[in-house]
Formats: structure tokens, C-alpha cells, sequence
């Protein structure tokens, strides 16, 4: 099930303009476009570095750009403390399929093109101090897309957080299962969902940050599955695409339909978060649900239940 | 039981051309003895015609087969395997999917099950109210309470996909489809009963996967599975809808495909033709199948039989690892 | 949460006369009376003894009579098998309640009037030959209300299942809480739910029947706790009454509201069924949810699953 | 924290009067300065009938300050006690109910829990979103998946009582309300957390208890508990919508009545005059005795806790054993 890529960027030409604000101007030469970057929702024209330092967050009307994986790494972990694992897993091509072009050839172009071996990153890392096993994908490759490599490495990553006994986060963004790789992609589904029962059955919190945009088969998976849920805002997420329903049903759909917002109202997630409070509020969630209580003499703390939450290194 | 003459498909036409033939020679026999021969070289055309026909099925052709009208649903195999099967309604909370069959069957005095199977609905109306066999969430729901149900009384498990998939609607998203499917993939996958599932027509992506984690999965012959529908995946990737042949071929849906992929563990033989021509024949295999199955998983121990299931998908995937 | 007695009542009225049945024949003397029925639905006029042999079902229009916990037990259990207790557990008067009569005084007349002791029946019996707990509520005794005697004598037949490791079957007939028991009334609820989790947990199994008419507090606790939930043709079950509903919504309900069917529709109950099905469908499945295969040397009849079902006596 | 002026309650109104005189008197004490000793006369009395009148409440005025516009309602405490608590929403299946409020909370760096409370909202269309705090099917199974989520990360919980009861209306029905609030009672029951309930305000039947059944149960001083409103229980027991007052005092709904019939364990003190003339207060009283209790249960094992809970409601009920 893969979400419609038009979706999402007529989304953005939608945003009107706000009349208070600079009137636009027009792009210049590439030097110009390496250091300034307009806002696609209020068209101010943005200093990169400003951008970077307010975590590609617009700061005049809080439009929230797309980023990739090591960025998102770098807004989460604390500095140098992420450290990768399965870093240069390939895709196969099973099926050596080809439509107009050959998979294999594909997945080349998009690794030169993204600079990123597969669609995710997984590793453990530190957050304000608290240990954690951080996966994160990026959009950028294959549209997110989930087939074996992506599979094979969130779920040794779900591993990794049980054999270390720390907590796991999953930043999540793709358009859905890759084709490409067939019935072996569906069955990725299956193989990531069963992982995390485990990780469920080992008592260990698992936090899924839904970003722009989140659909198909990891959003039927990995993604919804965790013991909290929040969307970051500006992102769009569901099982089927806008367009896939419209024809299916018909009819218009809401204004807000698979929004953030929409997400929240529909009780889907626990909280719709801006990019500038994410990382304290991990913090923070993985701090609540460690047990608080260390002193062995007291009977509710050494009593069958299993440790959860991180060790935090002072 | 009597069943209705098997509609036949676009593939099947010089089939039917050559029947008619028949049939028509038939009639003219009283009157013209001599057409006697004529007529036995035709049928043994016939017979030859079909054979290398049927095995020389493309994945679209398949596709028609599991998607013929006539093809045999769930309730048809719960009628044929137990007249005395029990159906077990509703999701507790609102709604009693009826894309999403449940029922407590008996397949002998050894054997009973639990099965959840799709159901596509044979007349426009059945259809309707089955939504074309595709599951709201709430039908997924209303699955794992009796997969629950199962687990809690060691009632070992059998789903039937046939499904175009999970139903991609305005409420379907509002409650939740996403997660409806996620938590199933979670929760079957930490089941200790065994849990078989047969893909009996389409299976149909996540939709069908929400009822498929399970220690075994087998296909009929002529099923298909796959992550989208050919008609999407064309769509998506040759930005065509007419290259639904190409993209069939190209995701490797049909059993045999599937099975060499080393995905699923066994196909199950279909009357020639497909599963409508002999609706009894496919419910005996059928359940042929799932006995020798269950039989042989019921031999482990619980938390054998739930390793057994997450050590199958932990497999399943191709990828390099460069160092 | 006490529903309208109004409610039941009229529905009975609604239920047109069939035009191809004989006319009514109005009733001549107590003798008359005793010997013949009239249907509430169709108006036939029905020989006590055929009616009583048909479980109080109308042979000619299926209209089920509502009857008394005897009669129902009489229908479920094996002859002579049910085995009473808590027989004369009696109600006290804890909040000394009195309304426009003193509660105490209207428990001794419902004593009279029924020849109960209280609203439910309990006991052991065997259905087919398979030992079972069962329970039946009496509408007749103060419209079925669950007060401190009903939660007691549900509690400890739920805990005698428990103690012989047998299924427990529990027939609902309830207008919904004792308010003479203020505060104490509404308790049963938790004490009843309580003991569930305990069964529940011995993986035992639980069948609940509702039957016309289950309202409140009964509703919302045991009987809606069932593995398997069967309504019987003819129930009207839910939480709140029809009146009480359509006062806070200002709308007219759908006819069949709260009916069998309706629970049935929305998913609330596992079926409906004919009262002559109810004992086969039960001993059907007490049978299938006892373990199969009692071979010790296959792996999964032994393993770590608690037994269930019941024993069966040859 | 600011507050407005308490609204009087009818049964206040002897108060009011004599608080507007001494008003009326302290404005001419300028140029009246002969007035100071009537004023500090009428004081005195003010303060004797304000005793006297809070000493002496009928049930139907303690029911009037429970059901007080400008009492305290769960967010008003959760403010108070931990201006970081973090809200978590949703049933994840279609529904995030305004009715139901759930947040993780720290009472001090030795305490968090999570809170789970009804909400009634203060101005008009926050009453109309909250339902007039009548939790709907999916308030109560937003409630259990935070309960659940509590269960398994060792978290204690307390949950805040303030409700005329779950929603009677035909959706809620629909939804099986009823079968939300079983549930809630049974998994409840079964949860090795620590789990303590305080009605804030009233305590309305089976809706109340879907979020009650708890190791210890608490009742501010001017709350109320019940199997059915007053004004239900007079219309069907007296028949008669005018004997509420009577209704109110048979059913014996006061924090001190059901304390002295051994179903709550304690009373919390409220400021005079009721909760909302002093919400700092009132927050800081509930916060005091939960950390009480909630430290007392801690000490429990896990096992200990259920069994403890358990015992509890099996001992409740009153009846007589004939032989
Ligand atoms: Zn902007
Ligand atoms: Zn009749």
C-alpha cells in the first residue's frame, strides 16, 4: 500500500501565502540557494543556518521542513553519542525485478542520490543522558519505503534494545511497502510486529515518532505499535493514501484529513508534538518510566516485575 | 452438492469454443451415427487442451481464477468441513464485521479449531454487506478477540484469506485501520496455539496479512499474494493501469512463485480449473492439509509452537551486508 | 441504573395480532385460567401443559413467555442434577431504607408474591453430563435487582466454579441495581467483576445468557463478562433505558433498539438464539472448550496451559 | 492562584445577606467610625453561622457544593500538582474522549503516577466537549489502555471521580457501554499496581465505578457517591420528581455515611465553604493524603496489591444467613 506522492506536495502548494509577511523573491543563482531557503508555507526567505540552528523549523510561522535521517539523529541523540549498527546493509533484488527500469539500478541511483545506504538508520545513542536505541527513517530514500533492508534492521535493532534492556524510539516516515521486493516486503510487516512483542514481553518502552509523511505498511506495523505515539506537527500519516480513498469512496474528505491534528482527534496518537520539544519530552517519558524506586528493601520495586525504562549514565 | 456450471474466464474461451463443438455434434448423433469419431477425437482435443492450458497459467491468469465469482469462500469451507460449525459474532464494541467470519469447527473427534476467515459474498447483496471481503478495522478486532478466545482455551487456529485487502475508507482511517492490522500482527505473533493460514483467493497486502502471521502458511493453487494489487503497482510504477500483466508477473504473486520464495510452506492442489469446479474436492484438500498440519504442531509445546511462528518470519527477507 | 418497566411492557402491546390466527377468546373463569394461556403476540390461546412442554415458547408464533429462574433451570440442567446453595441468604436493610414503604417490608411481600428467597438462583448441576456452576436471576423477585444477596450469591458461585475447576453459566433477567442498597448495591458490581478476573484468569469458561429483559448494573458487570455471550429471541439488554435515553437525546430510537438482533448487529453478543436451543448449544460448547486431547504424552495437552471445561460423567 | 468570587448556593443565601450588610456597613465606617463595634458584631455572627451552617449540611447541600459550577474538576488538581504533567489521549481506535483525562504526573522525585479523571469542563463549550462529564464507551477504553499501559511499566495510579455517570445516549449504547464498563471492573481488579480512587465531586453509579474499583477509595468532605442520581431514585421509588430531598438522605450518598458503612477509607477535608473557595487548598489536601496512601501501598508486593484490592470489594455488602 504506498501513499500517492502527489498527496503530500499539492498539501504544501495549498498553503496560501500570509499577507503580512515579505512578499516573495524570486531565487538567484546557486550560491544564493545554498544560503538562503525560502518557507514553502509563508515564503520568507530563511538563512540556512538559522534553519539548522531552529531545527529546520520555520521561525516565523513553525513550518516544520522535511529532514533526514542524520539530521533527525542529531536534533535527538546527544552529541556524538549515536553510534550506528548494520550501517551498510544493501538490498537484494529477489525478484530481480524491473518496471521501466531495473530495481537494481534504482536502488543505486537512490543511494547517490541520498548519500544513504537504505531508507534507515538504526543505532543506540544517548538522550539527555538516558540510554536508548534510536532508529530513524528517511523519506528521502525510496520514499521510506519498507522492503527487507529496512525490515531486517529495525528488527535487529528492536533486538538490540532488548539485549541491552533500553528503551527503543523509532522516528518513522514512508510512503509504504516497496513493491519492489514483493510478497518479502508485506512479510517485513510480520517480522518487525513480532519482534516488538517481545520487546512488549520484556516490559521495555517503546516510543514511535510519527513525521511527514507516515502510510501504508510501516504505519500498520512498527509504527503503531508504540507504548506511546506522538506526531510530530505538519505530519500526515495513515494506512491508505488521500487519493486511493477518494476514488474508493467517492467523496471529499475532510480539510484535515490525516493530519497531526486529525490523528489526535481521532485518538490515535498520545500527543501531537512541535520538532522543538521532542527531544525533552523523550527525555522525559523515558525518566517517568524508569522505576523510581531503587532501594532494594522495598517489596514493589524487586517484586516480578521486570526492570524497565534505561540506565542512565551520569 | 449440485453446483452451478462454472462461468468461464477470457482464458478459457477456446475451451468453451471446443465444448460447444461438442455438444453440438451431440445433439446430431441419433440422427448421424457416423459423427461418433469425429466426436471422440474432439473430446480427447478437449481433454489435451485443458491439461496444457491449466499448467501453463500466467500470474494473470491466476489472478482470474482467484478472483472468480464462483470461487469457493469461506463459509462454503466451513459447510463443507462442519454442517455443525458455531459462528461467534462481533467485536464486543459496536460492530460485527461481516467481511470477517468467525467460528468454532469441528474437523473430528481429535480436531477442533477455531476459524477466521474473509468472506467476499456471493449475490450483490451479500457483497454489499460483506464489502467485497474487505475488513473495517472493527473486523480485525472482532478476529483477535477470538484469537484471544482461542489462546485462552487452547483452541488451535485456522484463518482463510481472500481479500482485496483492508478497506481503504474515510472511517476505516478515522478508527484506526493502521493499528487494527499492526496490533494483530503483534498479537498473533505471540500466540502459543498453532495458528494455520490457508490464502484460499487474494491475499491481499496488509489486509491480509492481519490475519496471517501463523506457523504455517499454505496457498491453493491458483491463489495469489501479494503487497498491492497488480492494478496498483501498475498504476504506481508504470504510471498505466493496462500494465497489469507486466506488474503481476514482475511481483511474483502466484503460489508456485511464492512457495520457491520459501515464504509459504505448501500449495494446496485445486480441482482442474479451479477451486469453483469442485467446491467439495477444494474443501476435502483443504482440510486434508490443515489435519497433517495441525497434527504435527499440536506435537510441540506451547511455547515451542510460539517460536516456531516468530522464528519463520525472522527469516523471511534478502538483503547483502557489505563490510 | 434502573430501566423502565413501562418499556418492556409495551412492546408486548405493539406486537400485532396475526390476521390468519384464530380470533381471541376472551377468558371465562380462574379455572380457565389455569389451564390456558393466551399468547402475547399472536393472542392463541395455548394449553398450559404444551406450553410448559414447549420451554414457554408459542408453538404457532415463537413468541418466548418470560419465566422464572425454576423453570429456567429446569430447562438447562439435567434432571434432579442441580444442586442448590446459598439457599436462604436473605436481604438485610442496611441503610434502613424507606421510600413510600420500608424496604424490609417490601423484600417479606416479594418473598410472598415470588416464593423466593431473593433474585437469583445458585447451584452445580450437570448439562448433558457436563458439571457446571450455574446461576438464574428471577425478574419476579423486585425486577431482578442485584443488591448485597445477588452479589454474594454470584461471587461464591463463581468461586465454587473455581474451587471444582468447572464451567460457570449465568442466566441475566435484571432491571439493574437495588437502590434501597444505596452505595452498597452498586459495589456488587465491582465484587462480581472481581471474582470474573479470578475465573477468567483459571482459564475457566464463562457463558452468560441474557434474557428479557437485562438492564443496568447487571448488564454492566457480569453479564457482559462472558466468554461467550448468547442473547436469547426475545431479549432487550442494554445499559441505560429506552426512556431515560430518549429524555437525554431528544430523538425517537430505532424499533428494534436494544433488541437481540440490534446486540446481535453491533456486535455484542456472540448469537441469538431460540430458547429450545440453549441447552444443546450450551453442552455443545462446554464440550469443545474442554481440552481434546487428554493423551500425557502429547506435548500440548500438558503444557503449562491450565485445564479447562469440565469433567464429564459417564 | 486568583479565583472567582465563590457563587452562593441557596442554603448560603442567610450568609450572603449578612455578608452584603457588613459590606453596606464598612463602606459608611468613614464617616460612621460609631458602626466599627456593630460591625465586628455581625462579624462574629457571620463566623458562628458560617460554622454552624457547614457543620449541619443536609445530603441535598452537600450534593449542591459536589455539583458546584466552580468546583475543582481533574485538570484544576492536575495543574496544581505537577505544572509539567504530560497529557496522554486516545483510545487508538477512532475516539479521543474529552470526558476522560489521562496524564502521567510527579508528585514529588520519590512519586509519579498516572492519573486518570472525568472531566465536566467550566465554561459552555468545554461542558459541551466533556460531555457534561458523561464519559462515553471509548472514555472507558481510553481509560483501561492507559490502565494497562500503567500495569506494565509499574506505574501506580489514581483516578479522580466527578461524573453524573457514563453517557445514556443511543451511540454510547451502540458502542456497548455497558460491556466498557464491565471491563473496566474486571481488569481493574486484576491490575499489581497500586490504584487509589478520590470522588471530587460526584459519584455517579456504574460510571463512576468503571474508574473506582481501587486499593483504597477516598471522598472529599462535600462529595457525594451513588447507585442512581437523587432526582432518579426519586422518580422511580417516590414517583414523584419533588422528593430528591428525600432520595438524597435514604440513599445515604455522604462522604461521612458511606465512610460509617465501610466502603470508603477516608474523608478528605475540604476548605470551608466547599473545594472551590479555596482550590490551592483542596488540590494540596487530595496531593497530601494520596502520597499518604499511595507510599503505604508501595510497600506492597505486586501480588499483594491485587489480593489487597480484591479483599476489598469481596467483603462489601450486607445480608443474612439463615439455617
Ligand atoms: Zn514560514
Ligand atoms: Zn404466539
Amino acid at each position: 500500500m504506498a501513499m500517492d506522492l502527489k498527496d503530500w506536495f499539492s498539501n504544501r502548494r495549498k498553503r496560501r501565502e500570509r499577507e503580512n509577511l515579505v512578499p516573495k523573491q524570486p531565487l538567484s543563482n546557486e550560491e544564493y540557494c545554498a544560503l538562503w531557503k525560502q518557507c514553502f508555507q509563508c515564503r520568507e526567505m530563511l538563512y540556512a543556518r538559522d534553519l539548522r540552528h531552529n531545527l529546520h523549523v520555520c521561525p516565523k510561522c513553525q513550518y516544520h521542513f522535511r529532514i533526514g535521517a542524520e539530521e533527525r539523529i542529531e536534533q535527538i541523540a546527544d552529541p556524538d553519542s549515536f553510534v550506528e549498527i548494520d550501517q551498510k546493509m544493501d538490498s537484494a533484488d529477489p525478484l530481480e525485478f524491473v518496471d521501466t527500469d531495473a530495481y537494481s539500478k534504482r536502488q543505486k541511483q537512490a543511494q547517490k542520490k541520498s548519500g544513504l545506504y537504505e531508507a534507515v538508520l538504526t543505532g543506540t545513542c544517548r538522550i539527555n543522558g538516558h540510554d536508548a536505541a534510536l532508529g530513524v527513517m528517511d523519506f528521502a530514500f525510496f520514499g521510506g519505503s519498507m522492503g527487507s533492508v529496512v525490515g531486517e534492521k529495525v528488527t535487529r535493532l528492536i533486538e538490540k534494545a532488548i539485549e541491552e534492556h533500553i528503551p527503543l524510539i523509532i522516528v518513522s516516515s514512508s510512503g509504504g511497502a516497496r513493491m519492489q521486493e514483493g510478497i518479502l516486503s508485506l512479510m517485513q510487516l510480520a517480522k518487525t510486529s513480532s519482534a516488538l512483542k517481545d520487546l512488549s514481553d520484556a516490559g521495555l518502552l517503546y516510543i514511535s515518532i510519527l513525521s511527514e509523511p507516515t502510510f501504508g505498511g510501516v504505519t500498520a506495523s512498527f509504527a503503531m505499535l508504540g507504548d506511546i505515539i506522538i506526531a510530530e506537527r505538519g505530519a500526515r500519516v495513515g494506512f491508505a493514501g488521500r487519493r486511493v480513498i477518494e476514488q474508493t469512496i467517492r467523496q471529499k474528505l475532510p480539510a484535515d484529513f490525516q493530519t497531526a491534528e486529525y490523528l489526535l482527534k481521532h485518538g490515535q496518537v498520545d500527543m501531537v508534538l512541535d520538532r522543538l520539544q521532542i527531544k525533552e519530552t523523550l527525555a522525559n517519558m523515558i525518566q517517568f518510566h524508569q522505576p523510581l524506586v531503587e532501594d532494594p528493601n522495598r517489596a514493589f520495586s524487586k517484586n516480578g516485575r521486570s526492570k524497565v525504562g534505561s540506565r542512565t549514565k551520569k | 452438492m449440485a453446483e452451478n456450471k462454472p462461468i468461464p474466464l477470457e482464458f478459457e474461451k477456446p475451451l468453451e469454443v471446443l465444448s460447444e463443438q461438442i455438444t453440438r455434434l451431440e445433439q446430431q448423433l441419433v440422427s448421424h451415427p457416423e459423427l461418433e469419431a469425429d466426436i471422440e477425437k474432439l473430446q480427447e482435443q478437449y481433454s489435451k487442451l485443458k491439461k496444457s492450458l491449466y499448467s501453463n497459467l500466467k500470474s494473470i491468469d491466476h489472478l482470474a481464477i482467484a478472483r472468480h465469482p464462483q470461487r469457493p469462500y469461506t463459509r462454503d469451507y466451513l459447510e463443507r468441513w462442519d454442517p455443525n460449525w458455531l459462528e461467534l459474532h462481533g467485536d464486543r464494541k459496536g460492530s460485527d464485521d461481516q467481511a470477517m467470519v468467525c467460528g468454532l469447527v469441528r474437523f473430528d473427534d481429535e480436531l477442533r479449531c477455531l476459524v477466521v476467515g474473509t468472506q467476499k459474498g456471493r449475490d450483490l447483496r451479500a457483497k454489499q454487506r460483506c464489502n467485497f471481503g474487505m475488513p473495517q478495522p472493527e473486523g480485525y478486532r472482532k478476529a483477535l478477540r477470538l484469537f484471544h478466545h482461542a489462546e485462552k482455551f487452547g483452541i488451535p487456529i485456522v484463518t482463510l484469506i481472500d481479500t482485496p485487502g483492508a478497506y481503504p475508507g474515510l472511517e476505516a482511517e478515522e478508527h484506526n485501520q493502521a493499528q487494527a492490522i499492526a496490533v494483530n500482527l503483534l498479537e498473533l505473533s505471540g500466540l502459543t496455539v498453532p495458528v494455520i493460514s490457508v490464502v484460499t483467493g487474494e491475499g491481499g497486502s496488509g489486509g491480509a496479512l492481519a490475519i496471517g502471521v501463523t506457523n504455517r502458511i499454505l496457498m491453493l493453487e491458483h491463489s495469489v499474494y501479494s503487497v498491492i494489487s497488480p492494478e496498483g503497482c501498475a498504476s504506481i510504477l508504470w504510471r498505466s493501469s493496462e500494465k497489469v500483466l507486466e506488474a503481476a508477473e514482475a511481483m511474483r504473486i502466484t503460489a508456485r512463485e511464492i512457495l520457491a520464495l520459501g515464504v509459504i510452506d505448501g500449495v494446496i492442489e485445486e480441482p482442474l480449473g479451479g477451486a469453483h469446479h469442485d467446491m467439495d474436492m477444494a474443501a476435502a484438500n483443504v482440510k486434508a492439509a490443515l489435519t497433517r498440519e495441525l497434527k504435527s504442531l499440536l506435537a510441540l509445546s506451547p511455547a515451542e509452537i510460539r517460536k516456531d511462528r516468530q522464528n519463520k518470519y525472522r527469516k523471511i527477507g534478502a538483503f547483502v551486508e557489505a563490510n
